[in-house]
C-alpha cells in the first residue's frame, strides 16, 4: 500500500486547534471541609461525596453545606464546560454529586431547600428514546429546578394533565423522529384552548427551529445544555415570545 | 452463547465494496455482495402524514415511485428501499405490511417495464421500554412481532431491527464515560436480548420466506458516536466512542449467529468488522447520509460496502426535485464510480483513497479502516468464551491500535479519556458471570428500572 | 475577436482534477488549481428572505455560519462560497456589497480562529432583456456593473456573471431544434456580448483588486441539456443538447481572451473544453447538484475540476442539519478522496473511473469525457478565424466523434436528430458575413423584438 | 488506459428499452390539397405551410381548411407526442404550421375563428426566463385559445390588472428564482381580497407543487405540455380547487 505523507490537503484536524489548556478548578474554601465537599462536586466523585458531606455537617449547617460548597463546586463546573475544559459527562457526573450531597443536607434541614421552580420533561408519545430529557433532567436539577419527569411516550393528554396540575414555570418535550414530534403542536394547541401560556421548549433528534417556530409557545432547544439558562428565564418571567426572541432568532 | 471462531478473510486485504463471501440473492433479480454495488435509498415521510394509514400509504407510494423515475431517469441498474418504520407502521402491522406490498408492486410495474432491478428491507421500530416493562413478553414485543410477520408477507425481502436492549443502561453510562457500564449495556445485555429477538425473526422469516437481515447498534454506539459528534463537540470524547463501536461488533454479530443472513442495516457502522467475521454482505452510509447526520468517515465507510445507504432523508421538494429522488441520485453516482473500479480492475486504489481520506480524520474511522477492523474481528473470535469477554477483548484491541499509531492525532483530553477506559477495562474481572453479578449490584441502584430479568439473568 | 490559437495542454491525458496551468490565489490563503481540489458551496434563501435587505442578509448570515461551521466539524480545509445573486441583490448592488461584507467578515473569522482557508465568489444576476431593450446601454446594464463594483468593494474575490447574450434567438431555436439558429444565437451573438461585457468586467475587477472569474453558458446550453433531461424526456435530443454544449465552449471561451482568470462558473459544463485551450482553474458540479437539477454526467464531470460545487441548494432543515451544511459535508468529503488520490499518486485512476461511470451514459458525458473535450478545444483553436468558424468546428468535431465512436449507444430518433443537425451545419456558408447576414433576415422575421444592433451588428 | 468491458452494472440506458418504433402519422383526408396542408402542420413545414394553405383555400372554404386540415393536423401531433414517437420541438414547430395557416384562413374569413376561451400568461417579476412561458403559449394558440401575453418580469400589479380587465378563464406564471416566484402568492392573495376566483396555473424552475399548493388559486404546472389540457378543464367549468384535486393530487 502506498502511503500519504501529508494529510494537510485532506483534512484538518480543527479539533486540535488552540486545544484548550487544562487549568483545572479555580474555586476555594477556607474550610476544609467545604473544600473536600467542593472537589467532590467539581471531580463528579459521587463514591466519596457522601462521606464528604456528612462530614462537613460537623462543622457547617446545612445551608452554608449547600451554598458554599455543593452549589458553588456546580458553578465551577458550568464554568469549566463553558471554557471546554470539560464535557458533557463531567457535567453530568457533577450533577450526580451534587445531587447525592443535596439530599443528605435536605434530609438533615427537615425539609427540602426551596426550588427555582417547576420544569415539566418529557418523552413524546411513540418515542422511546430519553436520552436526550435525562440529561435536561439532570442539569436542571443539579441546578436548583424542580423536575416532574413524565418519562418517555407520552400521550398529549397526559402532559395537558400535568401542565395543569402542577403550574411549571416551564414544559420541555424531546423527539428523536419528526413523526413522533407531531404530538409537540397538539399539545400546544391544547394549551392554548385551556388558554394557558407557557414556554414550551421542544428539542431531540430531527427537531428543527423551522418546526417548533410553527405553533405558538415553541421554542427550539438546540442543546440541553441550554436547559438551566432557559428555565431561569423563564423563572424571570420572560414570555415565550421574548425567548423566542432570544434563543431562537 | 458465541458461536463465530474464525474469521471469513484471510486477511483485510481481500474485503472489498460490492463483493461478500455469502452473497444474498432476493427481490427482483436482485443480488448484494455478489460483484458489484447497489443503493439504498431510505425515505421519510413527513410529520403529519402519519395521522392515518392513508396518508402515509400515499405519502410511500410518491416517496417511492420518485426513487425508481429517478433510477429510469439516470441509468441505475438496480436499488433497495429501506421500509423504516416510523413508530406508527410497526404500531399497526397492518400499515408496515400494506406499505410493503404496495411497495413492491411498484417495484414490479418498472421491473416489468425496464427491467430495473429491485429489492425491500422493512426495518420494524423496536420499541419496547426495558426500563419499563418486560420485554420478553410486552405487547410491544408482539405487535413488533406480527410486524415483522405482516410485512414479510407484504412483500419485503430482507427483515431488519435496530434493537434497543441494554439501552437502558448504556444512556445511563454514555453519558457518564462509564465503560464499565457500557460493556455491560451493549456487549452483554445487547447481546443476549439481540439472542432473544434473533432467533424469533429467523424464525418468521424462515416461514414466509423473507431474508433475515441484520440489527445495528444504533441505540447505542451511534448514539455514543453522534454526541462524540464533530471536532467542536464536547458531549463525549471520540476515543470513548470508537471503544463502544468496538464493542458494539461483538453484539451486532450475534444476528447472523441466530442465522441472520445479511445485507444488515446502513446505520451499524460496526459492521466493517461484522463483515470480517461473517462474509455477508453489508449496508453502509457515509457522506451522502450527511442529510441524516455529520460523520467523520464519509469515505472511509464505504470501503467494504455492498449497499450504499442515504441513512433517512425526509421527503420534501428541492430544485432538483423530491429529496427522494436527489438522494437516488447521488447515492447512485457514488455507487456507479465504485462499480466503474471494479470493472477497470482498480477498485483496491479506490479502496485506499477511502480509506485514508478518513483514517486518520477521526478516531472512529481509524478503528474501522479495513486493516484495524479486521483486528478488531480477530480479537473478537479469539475471545469467544463468552459475549463479555469478546466484546471486552474488542475494545481493548482497539484501544492498543489507536494507542500505537503515531498518525492518529489526539488531544491530552482525548488520550486521558481512552488511557482512563483502558485502565478500567484491564481492572475487570475475567469471568463473565463474575463481571454480571458485578455490574447488577452496581447498576440496579443506579439506574431506575433496571430489570435484569429483562435479559434472563 | 478570437484569441487563443493553441491548446494549454500537449494532450488530454496531462488534465486532472485540483491542477490547472495557471491557477489562481485569492481569498484567504486560498488557491484554486495549485495541486488540490476544494469544495464551492452555493447556498439559496428561501423565498419570502428576499423581501427586505436586512432579512436577506441575516440569512446570508446564516447560511454562510453553517457552512463554515460544518468545515471546521469535519475538518475540511478550505473552502469557496458562491453569493449567487439573486435579481434583489443585483438590482440593489448595495444589497449584494453589504452581504459580500458580511460574508468575507464571518470568513475572516473563522480563519483567525481555525486557519479555514475561504473565498467568495459573486455571481452577478444578468437580468438585461435582450429583446427589450438596447442592452449596451440600458439601466439593467448600468445596475448591474455597479453591483459588480459594490461586491468587489464588499469583499468578493472572484467575479462572475451567466451572460445572456442571444438567448432571444437561442430560446427560439432550441425547442425548435434549430441547430443554425442555436449556432446563432449561441456561437455569435453570444460571443460578441460576452466580448462586451467581460472588457467591462475586468476592468472593473482590476480597479478593486477583485479576481475577473467566468461566464458560463447557462442561460443557452444548460437549458438545451436541462430540457434534454432524463432517459425517459422527451423535450429536446440528448444529441443537439451535446451540440449546443460543443458551441457553448466557443462562446464560454471569450471571458479569458477579455482578460477573465478563473475559477470558471459550476454551472459552465462546457469549461472542460476551456480548460483544455486555457489552462485556467475551473469550477464543475455533478452528482453532489443533484439537489438543484439532474444530470447525467455526475461522475464524469469532475474529471479535471479545480473547484467541485452543488450548483445551489435552498435553506432549510434538513435531519443531519441544514442544507448548507448537509451539502458542504457532501462536497467536502467528495473533494477529500480527490485530495487522497492526489497524495496517493492515483489521481489518474480515479479521473479513470469518474470518466468510464458516465462517458457512454449519455451524449453530454461523452463529449466533455477529457479526451473528447480536448478535441473539440483542438477544433475550436484550429479555425480561430472568427467566433462563427470556431463555434461551428466545435459542433462539427462534436457530432463527428459522436457518431464515430460504436460504444455510444443512440436511438434511432437521436442518431437522426444528429446526422440531421450535421447535415445542416455542413450546409452553412463559410465566410462569419455571410451566416451573420443570412441569420439576421431570418430571425428578425421570426424573434419579436430580436435588435442585430445589440450585438455591434 | 484501461477499458470496460461491460457496462450494464455501471449503467443500464433505460433510454433504449422498448423503444417506440416510428410508425408516422395516422390521419388522411381525401382532398389532396387539404392532406397536403395536414401534412405541414404534422411536420412542422413552415416553409411550405402558407403555399399549402393558399391552394387548399382555392378547393376548400376556410372553416373547412382550418377544422378538416390544420385543427385534425395539430391533434395528430398531440397523439405523436403523447405516444412518444415526437419529442417537444416537433410539436412547437407544428404549432408554428398551424398558427401560419389559420392567420390565412382567418384573414380569408375577414374575421377571427372564435376562440375557446382567454388565458393571461406571464413570467414573474424580477424573472426574464420566460422560455416556458413561450412554450405554453405556443401550445395554447396551437390548440385554439387566445393568449394574452404579458411577457417577463411583470410587475404584480400589471397582472392583477390585466385579469381585471380581460377576464381569463385562467392565468399562468412562471417563474425560474423562488425568490421571484413569491410574487405569486401576491398576486393571489390580491385577486382574492378583488374578490376573483379562477385558476392560476404556476410552473417553471424551482416552482414546487409545496409552494403553489400554500395559497388559494394555485395549481402546481409540471409540465408546460399541461397547459392545453389545464385550460381546457378551466372552460369546461372547473373551479380551482377542483382542478388541484386533478392535476395536483
Ligand atoms: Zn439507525
Ligand atoms: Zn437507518
Ligand atoms: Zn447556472
Amino acid at each position: 500500500m502506498a502511503a500519504v505523507a501529508n494529510f494537510d490537503n485532506i483534512f484538518v484536524r480543527y479539533d486540535l486547534v488552540g486545544e484548550v489548556e487544562a487549568k483545572g478548578a479555580r474555586v476555594a474554601s477556607k474550610n476544609p471541609a467545604l473544600q473536600r465537599v467542593m472537589q467532590c462536586v467539581v471531580e463528579g466523585d459521587t463514591d466519596n461525596i457522601v462521606d464528604a458531606v456528612n462530614e462537613a455537617l460537623k462543622v457547617a449547617d446545612p445551608l452554608e453545606v449547600i451554598n458554599e460548597a455543593l452549589v458553588k463546586g456546580m458553578n465551577e463546573v458550568s464554568r469549566l464546560w463553558d471554557e471546554g475544559e470539560y464535557y458533557l459527562p463531567q457535567a453530568i457526573i457533577a450533577s450526580d454529586a451534587m445531587l447525592m450531597g443535596l439530599e443528605i443536607c435536605e434530609k438533615k434541614m427537615g425539609q427540602s431547600l426551596e426550588k427555582k421552580g417547576v420544569v415539566i420533561t418529557h418523552t413524546a408519545e411513540g418515542d422511546i428514546h430519553d436520552l436526550g430529557q435525562k440529561i435536561v433532567n439532570a442539569l436542571l436539577r443539579a441546578n436548583g429546578y424542580e423536575v416532574i419527569d413524565l418519562g418517555k411516550d407520552v400521550p398529549v393528554d397526559e402532559v395537558v394533565a400535568a401542565v395543569k396540575k402542577y403550574k411549571p414555570v416551564m414544559l420541555t418535550g424531546t423527539a428523536l423522529m419528526t413523526t413522533t414530534m407531531t404530538a409537540f403542536e397538539r399539545i400546544s394547541n391544547r394549551l392554548r384552548k385551556e388558554g394557558i401560556e407557557l414556554p414550551f421548549v421542544c428539542g431531540g433528534g430531527a427537531v428543527s427551529l423551522e418546526y417548533v417556530s410553527g405553533f405558538d409557545l415553541g421554542i427550539w432547544g438546540k442543546d440541553a445544555s441550554q436547559a438551566p439558562g432557559m428555565a431561569q428565564d423563564a423563572v424571570n418571567g420572560l414570555s415565550w415570545q421574548q425567548m423566542r426572541e432570544k434563543w431562537n432568532a | 452463547m458465541p458461536k463465530f471462531d474464525k474469521m471469513a478473510y484471510a486477511s483485510a486485504d481481500e474485503m472489498i465494496f460490492g463483493q461478500a463471501k455469502s452473497p444474498v440473492k432476493y427481490g427482483r433479480d436482485f443480488t448484494v455482495g455478489g460483484g458489484y454495488v447497489f443503493p439504498e435509498l431510505v425515505p421519510h415521510p413527513r410529520p403529519g402524514t402519519e395521522a392515518t394509514k392513508k396518508s402515509l400509504m400515499k405519502e410511500y407510494e410518491k416517496m417511492v415511485t420518485d426513487v425508481l423515475d429517478r433510477c429510469v431517469a439516470i441509468g441505475i441498474p438496480g436499488i433497495q428501499v429501506e421500509l423504516e418504520h416510523v413508530y406508527q407502521m410497526t404500531k399497526n402491522p397492518d400499515w408496515g405490511g400494506e406499505i410493503a406490498a404496495q411497495t413492491k408492486h411498484l417495484m414490479e410495474e418498472y421491473y416489468r417495464k425496464f427491467g430495473l432491478r429491485s429489492a425491500i428491507r422493512a426495518t420494524i421500530a423496536d420499541y419496547r421500554k426495558p426500563d419499563e416493562e418486560d420485554i420478553r413478553s410486552s405487547v410491544a414485543l408482539e405487535t413488533i412481532l406480527k410486524a415483522f410477520e405482516e410485512s414479510a408477507v407484504g412483500g419485503a425481502d430482507n427483515l431488519s431491527i435496530e434493537s434497543v436492549g441494554g439501552k437502558e443502561i448504556s444512556d445511563y453510562c454514555i453519558v457518564r464515560q462509564d465503560i464499565r457500564g457500557v460493556l455491560f449495556g451493549i456487549g452483554v445485555l445487547g447481546s443476549r436480548d439481540m439472542e432473544f429477538m434473533w432467533k424469533k425473526i429467523v424464525e418468521i422469516a424462515q416461514k414466509h420466506g423473507a431474508t433475515p437481515g441484520g440489527d445495528t447498534n444504533c441505540a447505542q454506539a451511534n448514539v455514543a458516536m453522534f454526541m462524540a459528534g464533530g471536532y467542536q463537540d464536547r458531549s463525549v470524547p471520540h476515543t470513548f466512542a470508537a471503544l463502544t463501536r468496538a464493542i458494539a461488533a461483538a453484539r451486532s454479530l450475534v444476528a447472523y449467529e441466530q442465522g441472520a443472513k445479511g445485507p444488515s442495516k446502513d446505520c451499524g457502522y460496526e459492521d466493517v468488522i461484522v463483515k470480517a467475521i461473517t462474509g455477508i454482505p453489508i449496508a453502509m452510509e457515509g457522506k451522502a447520509s450527511a442529510c441524516a447526520h455529520s460523520d467523520l468517515v464519509g469515505n472511509l465507510i464505504a470501503a467494504c460496502c455492498d449497499l450504499w445507504s442515504n441513512e433517512a432523508v425526509e421527503y420534501h421538494d428541492m430544485f432538483g426535485g423530491t429529496t427522494s429522488a436527489v438522494f437516488t441520485e447521488i447515492l447512485g453516482y457514488d455507487v456507479a464510480l465504485m462499480n466503474t473500479s471494479i470493472e477497470l480492475g482498480t477498485a483496491k486504489q479506490l479502496q485506499e483513497m477511502m480509506v485514508y481520506s478518513d483514517k486518520y480524520r477521526d478516531m472512529h474511522g481509524f478503528i474501522l479502516s479495513p486493516e484495524n477492523a479486521y483486528e478488531i474481528g480477530k480479537a473478537i473470535v479469539e475471545n469467544n468464551t463468552s459475549y463479555y469477554s469478546r466484546a471486552k477483548a474488542a475494545a481493548l484491541k482497539a484501544g492498543e491500535l489507536m494507542m500505537n499509531d503515531s498518525q492518529l492525532k489526539m488531544s491530552k483530553f482525548e488520550r486521558e479519556s481512552l488511557q482512563n477506559a483502558l485502565r478500567i477495562l484491564d481492572g475487570l474481572p475475567d469471568k463473565e458471570e463474575d463481571f454480571i453479578s458485578e455490574c447488577i449490584d452496581i447498576y440496579k441502584k443506579l439506574v431506575p428500572g433496571f430489570n435484569p430479568a429483562n435479559y434472563g439473568l
